[in-house]
């Protein structure tokens, strides 16, 4: 009886009870959630679930607790702390896995700064054939084939998928250091 | 025999002392490295000993900042005939151990020998003045280089991301996670699960032309023999023992050949059981 | 070398250390877990994992957030709250449907590479009958409908979509990776 009240003049959520509600719903979803679908879900404005979850994040900060609330791919997440990994790892009985070679890593680099990108350009810059390093990042699913390019032989793009946004922790791309930065370096 | 096109994927760590080598370490698809601690190493020390790790190399050009750097070098003004020798060295080392020289480490050698060779022809006296860098040789190998660094860098910064990253972990599965047992896909997904599909209809194909086709008269005597002898043959099961779609089609087809030509008989005992073929 | 140090003369962890670790742990589960297998890997006592774990539950509940921690199955579990149900069930309906099944996405291939298909030449290609998978295709908007074939039966014959298109990111069925573009990567 109760709940279909609710459901017909639902009274408005206070922060509180909307933080509560999207603290539940990022944990069951299985991947980053984006507040987007969380407004859509709820029928709340965007701005308040984003305030919410600001707030959420906040709180757990706050809490030192062995959980934190992440922005990344574009949705927000609950994931273990940095500091615990070893206890963490310990428990799942996991080794960090297998790093990417030094080759797949730059063919990644070049892909993530100059997408789209064609496999010739990356050669271009690399001075190497990166075929092999192409297949390995799609099969980990770090690229994406982004279309075909208007050239001759329209050789295939490719740029980088979502599942590199969270392997790599990154909100979105633009959180990547600008490829200019990495001049002062060089000399 | 290695191939050095992708040296990393093959992780090769090498230490040559007089020419002779010690194979440290070989293992294929895993690689955990240090980006930073594990860079390559030549060392040349006093006398002729030339000491040499190789097999870390991303590739030429990487082979050749390392050179630079080696020989504390400006990067701007590169000693184009000392940095070519050892770059020489090192692929007659490659070759020396037998290792396949990727075709992009040759073409390096190659421009480094044509940039040689133009900074040993004497200058054009006109040129000399504002222009003589815009003529240096050099300037599109520098600009490569100056290029391919920066990525570089930030293929070190990608690592240090991705290390930080391995140690943040996501919940376990839960029970509402089984509801979406699905997978992701993408357009090279598709083109793989198209081939596999391929790949198994190729067999299936094989296996159809290995068995022998039963024609339709042939199926016909069969079935009448069979009725015959027992008296009545469930259609379900008969069907059922087809192997193939067009067996089946054909053993269809002999059945309705059947019933319409000879005495016999569709009888289905209850009402959704299953149907049987009787003699009259 | 820093890892063997700290294993050999481990500084007795807190209560309120405790607490946060066996948080992380119970999160990353993947199935409740007990007290003992918790004081077996941290090499704590079982007592202490006990008094760390009510300890937990009591926070939690204190919090009122979105989720709480249960005793179930002789184990402990993190979950969301009973009386967030409703809000939960609806997000996880309708979760962004990208996703594909093994068997959908099999066919969608066939459809991609094959158009216009026939539902009993997808059957001949895939070996298996494909009717829930065009079921889930045709409601994802991922294939239509493209006219009957003039043979035995006439059978509806099944194309690619507009839909799936933009959500592989195609500009047109031409940019379909071909199988020489895969024998590039592999060669």
């Amino acid at each position: 009886m109760e709940e279909e009240v609710q459901e017909i003049e639902r009274t408005p959520r206070s922060p509180a009870e909307l933080m509560t509600i999207v603290e539940a719903l990022v944990f069951v979803a299985d991947e980053p959630v984006n507040s987007r679908v969380l407004a859509d879900v709820l029928d709340e404005d965007r701005g308040a679930i984003e305030a919410a979850m600001e707030e959420l994040a906040k709180e757990y900060e706050a809490r030192e607790g062995g959980l934190q609330i992440r922005s990344i791919a574009g949705g927000w997440q609950i994931a273990t702390r940095t500091e615990l990994h070893e206890e963490v790892r310990k428990f799942l009985k996991t080794r960090p896995s297998a790093k990417l070679s030094l080759a797949s890593l730059e063919t990644l680099a070049v892909i993530a700064y100059k997408q789209p990108v064609t496999v010739p350009e990356i050669l271009e810059i690399r001075g190497v054939q990166s075929a092999t390093s192409i297949k390995t990042l799609l099969d980990k699913r770090l690229i994406v084939a982004k279309g075909r390019k208007e050239a001759v032989g329209r050789p295939m793009m490719y740029g980088t998928s979502k599942d590199f946004l969270i392997q790599f922790g990154l909100r979105d791309l633009t959180e990547l250091p600008s490829i200019e930065d990495f001049e002062d370096l060089v000399s | 025999m290695i191939h050095l096109c992708d040296p990393f994927e093959i992780n090769y760590k090498f230490t040559i002392t007089n020419y002779e080598f010690k194979k440290v370490q070989e293992t294929s698809e895993q690689y955990n490295f240090d980006f930073h601690r594990e860079t390559a190493e030549i060392v040349r020390d006093g006398s002729e000993e030339l000491k040499i790790k190789i097999g870390e190399f991303a590739g030429p050009l990487d082979l050749l900042l390392f050179l630079i750097k080696q020989e504390q070098a400006n990067i701007f003004d590169i000693p184009i005939a000392k940095i070519t020798q050892t770059y020489l060295e090192y692929i007659q080392m490659m070759k020396k151990l037998d290792i396949a020289v990727a075709a992009d480490f040759l073409v390096m050698a190659a421009t480094l020998i044509e940039i040689k060779s133009k900074m040993l022809l004497p200058r054009d006296p006109k040129a000399i003045g504002e222009d003589e860098e815009f003529d240096d040789p050099r300037q599109e190998l520098v600009d490569r280089l100056m290029e391919y660094e920066k990525f570089k860098s930030a293929a070190g910064m990608l690592y240090e991301r991705s290390t930080i990253e391995q140690a943040i972990f996501t919940r376990g599965p839960i029970e509402s996670d089984e509801n979406n047992a699905e997978v992701d896909a993408s357009v090279f997904d598709l083109l793989t699960v198209f081939q596999k599909i391929a790949a198994r209809h190729v067999d299936e194909i094989k296996m159809e032309i290995e068995r022998e086709e039963i024609s339709l008269a042939d199926m016909i005597k069969s079935l009448k023999a069979r009725i015959f002898e027992f008296g009545e043959i469930n259609l379900l099961e008969f069907f059922e023992e087809m192997r193939s779609k067009r067996e089946l089609v054909t053993a269809f087809v002999a059945v309705l050949e059947i019933v319409r030509t000879e005495t016999v008989r569709l009888l289905q005992k209850t009402t959704f059981g299953d149907i049987v073929l009787k003699k009259v």
